[in-house]
C-alpha cells in the first residue's frame, strides 16, 4: 500500500485529521498535486460507491466529505499553481418560494466529492440569481431543487430564464421529490436526477461527453 | 404554563384508538377522542401557482374539494368529518387569500350540515412562513405578523382547531440529521425549539381563548419525519430517526405546556408520546397516508388514533374519482373499522389495536418506538426530567434502551450497521453535561451561528458569552 | 366440466379471509389462499394513446412500475406481491405489444426475486376485445383470435394466472340495468353470459394447462359492477344492484366449471358466492380500491380476500410517489393486519371479519349481500338449482329475502323508495316460466336481436322459431 | 285538471298507454300540437326534476321517455305540418376505441326527453363520422363520451377535426367517467357535463342563449 493509498484510505474512514496530515506530508514530499488530487477523488469515489450499496450513511459521507475538503484546502494552491481546475462548475440551489435544503444540500456534497467547483446558492432563489450566478462562473451544470409542488412552476420559470440568457455551455438539471422525468421534459431541463446520488453521475454523462 | 410531572395514561393498556381522557368536541358536535375514531381529510392544490390571479382557480378547487368531501362523508353516514385546510405559503404571506380559502371551506361544512346533517370541523394550519427569509426572524417582523393574522382570522372566522408545523430550530437541525449528530439535535428540538414554540404557542393559545375556538397542537414534521423520509431512503439510519422521534415528543409537548388541547396534527408521530402525557386526543396518519409519503409505520400509527388523517393529496383526478374523495372513502372504512372495533368494548378494541401494533413493530424501529409500551416508557421518562434538555437526553436513552433490548432480544430487526449507533448515540449522550446552562454554552460555541438569530431564541446573551 | 352441486365451504364461519380449502401455489411459492392474504397490485397506464410510436414510452412506464413495485414490497417485507397485468384494448389487438409488456413484467419480477429474495408472480388478463365491433362475433373473428393469441403467449412466456373480464351477454345486460329489467337481466347473464363462458373458458383453460400455468378466474365487472356504480350514483336502487350481483355469480361460476382455479378476478364482488361453492381462493378488492372507484363495500369486501387488490391506478404521481406503488403501500399494510389476525388462529381472524363486514352491511343492501352469511346461503340456492336459468332465478329469491328481512328487521337502512322494488322484483320472477327454453323461447321474441349475433350463443334456432 | 294535466301525469307515470290514448284524444280534439307538445316535455321536465331530487330513478324516467316517445310519434306529422320543430338537433356518440354505451345512452335519453332531436351515432364511434353526421343534420350540439382513459386522446382528436371543420353553430360538448372540467377546457370543448342529469341544462345554457 503506497502513502497516496493510504490517504485515500484515510477519506474512505473520514479520518479529518490523518487525510490533512498525509496530504501535507505528501505535498512536502514532492508528489505531483494531480496524483494527490486524484487519491482524494479516489477515496470520494469508494465512499460513494458505498453508500450506493447502502454500505455507507450520508453522515458518513459527510465526514469523508469534509476531510476531503480540508486536505483539497490544503492542495488547492499548489493545483492552481498547475493549472489544474475542477472537473466541472456547478451552481446549485432551490428555486423561489422553497426553503428545502436538505436534498439540495445533498447533492452539492455529492458534487463537490466528485471535485467539482461547486457554488451554493441557498434557498428561496430568485431565477435571475440562478442565471447571474451561472453566467459569472461560467457554470458547466446548474441544478434547481424544488420539494414543493406549488414551487415547481418557479423551476419551468427558471428554465425559461436561462433559454432567454442564451448560456448554450450551461446544462440545467433538476431534482426534487415531486419531480418526475416527465415534468423535467416538460419544461425543458437538460436532465433530472431522481436522488442524490445519481446526480454526479448525470453530469459527467450530460457535460463530460459534451 | 402547565408543566407535566405525571402521565396522563399511565397504563399502555389505556392507551387506545379513539379514546382520550379528554376529548375535545367541536361547535357541531364531534367528540374528538370520546369514543369514536374520524377521518381527517387533507388535501392541497395541483401543481400550480398561487398567484392574485389564479386565485378564482384556487378558490374552485377548495370549493369542490370541500362540496364533494360533504357528500361522500355524508353517503358513507361517517359520523363526523374533520377537514384540515394546510395553507400554502403564499396563502399565509397573503392572508386574504388564505381567509378566502377558509370561507370557502366554512361554507362548504355549513352547507354540508344544512343538506346532510353531516357533523363536520375544520382544522387550519397556517405555514411556518418565519423561515421564508435566511436567517429567519422569530419573534416580528412582517413574515410573523401575516402568520399571526391567518390565526386571528381564522379562528374569527369559526374554525374550530388551530395548528401549526412550527419550525423552530430547523435553522440546526437539518443539519445534525445530515451528520447523525444527537448532541446537535438535542440543541434544535430541546433548546431552540422549545423556547419558540413557548413563544408562539402562547400567541396561538391566546387568539384560540378570544375566539372560543380549541389550539390543537404542532408537529415535529420538519424535524423528526425529515428524518424518517432520510431513513426510508437509506440516507440515515432507521435507529437515528427513532430516536430523533422520541425526542422530538420533548419539542411538540410545549404547544401542550401552553394550553393546547388537541387533536394533535396528523404527520406529528410523536403524537403518542404526547397522548400518554396529557390525556389529549391526538390525530395520525398511516398507510392511508400513502398518497403523501411510505413509511415504515403504517398500521402501528393508527394504534392511538384519534382522527385519521391521509396528510396531503393533490386535488388531481384519478379514475375513481378527484383524489381527495379517494382517499376520504379509504379514511373513511379505516375509522368504521376501529369504531366496530370500540363498539364491542376495551378488550376488543386492544385487539385490533395489538395488531395494528405487532404488524409493524417488528420490521422497523421507528414503527416499534411507536408502540403503546414504548410511548408510556418515552413519555415517563420525559416528565420525570427537571427540565427539557434533560427531558431530550432522558428519551432519547430512553429510546436507545427499548430499540437495543429489542435488537437483542431479536423482536425487531435491526442490522449490524444500524445497531453499532447504538453505542455512538449513546456515547454522545455520556458526554453531555448535566447542566442545561453549561449545554447551552458549549453548543452555542460550536453551532453555525449565522443560521439563526440568537436573540429570538433568547439564547444572545449566550451568543456573546 | 365440473358440476357444482354442493359447497366446498357450507358453514359461514369457514369463510375467511387467507384461508381457502383449494389453495393455488404460484412457481414462485406464494401459497394463495394458504394462510396468508397478498397484495395484488393493479396498474395502467396515465392519459396516453397506445401506438406504434408510443410503445417504447409504455414499456417505460411498465418497466418504472414493476420495478418500484418489487423494491417497495420487499423493503416492507411482503410475504409475496401478486402484480396483475391488465391489458389495455391496443395491446390485446396487437398481441405483439401486449407480450412486450408481459416481458418486461415477467423480467421485473425474475429481478425482484434474485435481487430481493421476494416472491411475485403475475396475473394477464387481457381485454374481452371481441365487443371493439356490434354486433360482436364472439367465437371467431380477427379480434377473437389476437384476443387467444395473447392468453397462449402470455401462458408460454410464464405468467402464473389468465384472467379475464368476460362480456358475453352484455349485449342486453345494459337494457336490463337501465330499465331495471330483472328478466332481461338474467337472460344476459344466465342464459347468453354462461354459454359464452362454458365456450371461452374451454379455450383458456385448455391453453392454461397445455402450459402449466392456472386459469385463474373472470368477474362479471361489465355486469354487476356497472349496476354498483349506477346504484352509487343514485341511477338504479341499491337494492336492484345487490340482487344483480348475486344472480352474476351463476355467470362467473362458469369458469371454475370449466376448470378455473382461483383467484378469481379481483373485482368480481360475486366471488364470496363462489368461493363457498367452489372452495377456490379469490381475489378482493375495496376500500384500497378508491383510486379505482368509490363503493358501499370498503371492508366487507375483505372479510373472505386471498389477495387484496387496488383494482386500477394510472402511473401518475402523487406526492408520495408513483400512484401504484403509493397503492401497494397501503395494500402491503392492509395484508399485514390481517395476516397478524390470522396468526392468532381463526378465532381471532373471525373477529376482524366480523368487524369487516359489520361495518358495512347495515348501511347498504350491496354490503349485506357479501356477508359470509348471505354468501352461504345464495351459493347453496345455486347450487341446488337444476340449470343456470334456475340458479339464477333461485340467487335472485334469495337475495330479495336476504335484503327484504334485514330491512324488515332494520339490520340494514333501506328506503321505501327502494323497498317497493322488492315486490317489483319478485313479480317479475313469479311470472318466469319454470322451463328453461320457454324462458328462451319467450325471451328471444322481445329482446333487441340486432344487438348480438344469435348463433355464438347457440340460439340461433330460437332466433328463427 | 284539464285534459292535458292529465297527459302530462301520464307522463310522469310512464303510463304509455294512457298518454298514447290522451294524446289521441288530444289530437282529434282538435287541440294546438304545440300545447300537446308542451304537455308532453313538461311531463318529462317534472320526471327529471324528482330524478335530480332523488325521488326517481332511471328505469322510471326510462319508462317515462318510452311514453313520451310514443306519444310524440303520433304528434309527429301535425308538428311537421304546423313548421314545429325540436328545439335542438343534438349529435350523440362514444368515442373511437370505446364501446361503452351507458351515460351516453342516457345523455341521449335526457334530451331526447327534453325534445331534442337525437341522432345516435352508438359507440366506438370515429371522429370523421362525427363532423359528417353534424354537418348533415345540422347540429346544434355534438355530445362526445368516453368512459376510457386511453379513449380522452381520441376526443380531443375529434374536437381538433369539429376545428378544422369550421361548423360555428355546432357546440362540442363531453362528458364521462374520467373528464374532468380542466381536461375540458385543455382540448378546447365548448362544455363538460358531469351526469347525464345536467346535460339538458348544459345545452340549454351554451346554445339556448346563443
Ligand atoms: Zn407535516
Ligand atoms: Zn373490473
Ligand atoms: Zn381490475
Amino acid at each position: 500500500m503506497t502513502e497516496l493509498d493510504n490517504l485515500t484510505e484515510a477519506i474512505v474512514r473520514g479520518d479529518r485529521k490523518e487525510a490533512v496530515r498525509l496530504t501535507q506530508e505528501r505535498i512536502d514530499a514532492g508528489d505531483e498535486p494531480k496524483n494527490i488530487l486524484a487519491a482524494l477523488v479516489k477515496g470520494m469515489d469508494i465512499v460513494g460507491d458505498k453508500f450506493q450499496r447502502q454500505e455507507a450513511w450520508v453522515p458518513e459521507m459527510l465526514i469523508a466529505s469534509r476531510a476531503m475538503s480540508q486536505s483539497l484546502a490544503l492542495l488547492e494552491p499548489l493545483l492552481v499553481a498547475a493549472g489544474i481546475k475542477p472537473e466541472f462548475t456547478a451552481v446549485v440551489g432551490t428555486v423561489e418560494g422553497d426553503l428545502h435544503d436538505i436534498g439540495k444540500n445533498l447533492v452539492a456534497m455529492m458534487w463537490r466529492g466528485a471535485n467539482f467547483h461547486v457554488i451554493d446558492l441557498g434557498t428561496n432563489v430568485p431565477s435571475d440569481k440562478f442565471v447571474e450566478a451561472a453566467r459569472e462562473h461560467n457554470a458547466d451544470v446548474v441544478g434547481l431543487s424544488a420539494l414543493l409542488t406549488t414551487t415547481m412552476p418557479a423551476m419551468k420559470a427558471t428554465i425559461e430564464k436561462f433559454r432567454e440568457a442564451n448560456l448554450p455551455n450551461t446544462k440545467v438539471v433538476i431534482g426534487g421529490a415531486p419531480i418526475t422525468m416527465e415534468f423535467a421534459r416538460e419544461i425543458g431541463a437538460d436532465g433530472f436526477a431522481p436522488d442524490a446520488a445519481s446526480a454526479v453521475g448525470l453530469v459527467r454523462e450530460l457535460v463530460g461527453k459534451a | 404554563m402547565t408543566s407535566f410531572r405525571t402521565l396522563a395514561i399511565e397504563n399502555p393498556t389505556q392507551l387506545l384508538f379513539g379514546v382520550s381522557p379528554r376529548p375535545v368536541t367541536t361547535r357541531s358536535g364531534m367528540r374528538i377522542g370520546g369514543g369514536l375514531v374520524y377521518p381527517e381529510l387533507n388535501f392541497t392544490l395541483p401543481t400550480m401557482l398561487v398567484t392574485e390571479q389564479t386565485m378564482p382557480e384556487v378558490l374552485r378547487h377548495y370549493t369542490e374539494i370541500v362540496t364533494e368531501a360533504t357528500r361522500r362523508a355524508a353517503e358513507l353516514e361517517a359520523p363526523g368529518l374533520l377537514l384540515e385546510f394546510e395553507a400554502l405559503p403564499p396563502m399565509t404571506e397573503n392572508p386574504d387569500w388564505g381567509m378566502d380559502v377558509v370561507h370557502v371551506l366554512l361554507d362548504g361544512i355549513e352547507k354540508g350540515e344544512s343538506k346532510y346533517g353531516l357533523k363536520a370541523a375544520l382544522r387550519v394550519t397556517p405555514n411556518d412562513t418565519r423561515e421564508m427569509i435566511r436567517p429567519p426572524r422569530m419573534r416580528s417582523g412582517a413574515l410573523y405578523e401575516n402568520m399571526l393574522a391567518l390565526f386571528e382570522r381564522s379562528a374569527a372566522a369559526g374554525a374550530d382547531l388551530l395548528s401549526i408545523e412550527s419550525v423552530g430550530g430547523k435553522e440546526v437541525h437539518d443539519e445534525a440529521l445530515v451528520s447523525g449528530d444527537l448532541e446537535l439535535a438535542i440543541f434544535g428540538l430541546c433548546v431552540m425549539g422549545v423556547r419558540d414554540m413557548r413563544f408562539l404557542w402562547t400567541e396561538i393559545t391566546g387568539i384560540a381563548r378570544r375566539h372560543g375556538v380549541h389550539p390543537a397542537g404542532d408537529t415535529a414534521c420538519g424535524f423528526a419525519n425529515t428524518a424518517m423520509v432520510m431513513a426510508e431512503q437509506r440516507l440515515i439510519p432507521r435507529v437515528f430517526a427513532a430516536v430523533i422521534r422520541a425526542v422530538s415528543a420533548v419539542r411538540s409537548l410545549v404547544a401542550y405546556e401552553c394550553g393546547a388541547v388537541g387533536p394533535g396534527k396528523d404527520c406529528g408521530y410523536e403524537n403518542v408520546f404526547l397522548k400518554a402525557i396529557t390525556g389529549c386526543p391526538m390525530a395520525m396518519e398511516g398507510k392511508t397516508a400513502s398518497c403523501a409519503h411510505l413509511s415504515p409505520v403504517g398500521n402501528v400509527s393508527a394504534a392511538m388514533a384519534d382522527t385519521w388523517s391521509n396528510e396531503s393529496v393533490q386535488n388531481v383526478k384519478l379514475l375513481g374519482g378527484m383524489a381527495p374523495i379517494c382517499s376520504l372513502e379509504t379514511l373513511i372504512y379505516d375509522c368504521r373499522l376501529m369504531n366496530e372495533a370500540i363498539a364491542d368494548g376495551p378488550e376488543a378494541a386492544r385487539t385490533l389495536r395489538d395488531w395494528m401494533v405487532r404488524s409493524d413493530a417488528r420490521f422497523d424501529p421507528q414503527a416499534l418506538i411507536l408502540t403503546p409500551a414504548s410511548a408510556v416508557r418515552v413519555a415517563r421518562a420525559i416528565v420525570v426530567a427537571p427540565n427539557p434538555y434533560r427531558a431530550g437526553i432522558a428519551a432519547a436513552r430512553e429510546a436507545i434502551a427499548i430499540l437495543s433490548d429489542a435488537a437483542a432480544q431479536g423482536a425487531c430487526k435491526i442490522s449490524d450497521r444500524e445497531a453499532v449507533w447504538f453505542d455512538r448515540m449513546t456515547d454522545t449522550l455520556d458526554d453531555l453535561p448535566s447542566d442545561e446552562d453549561a449545554f447551552i454554552e458549549r453548543t452555542m460555541a460550536q453551532v453555525d451561528r449565522s443560521t439563526f438569530v440568537a436573540e429570538d431564541y433568547l439564547l444572545a446573551e449566550r451568543a456573546n458569552a
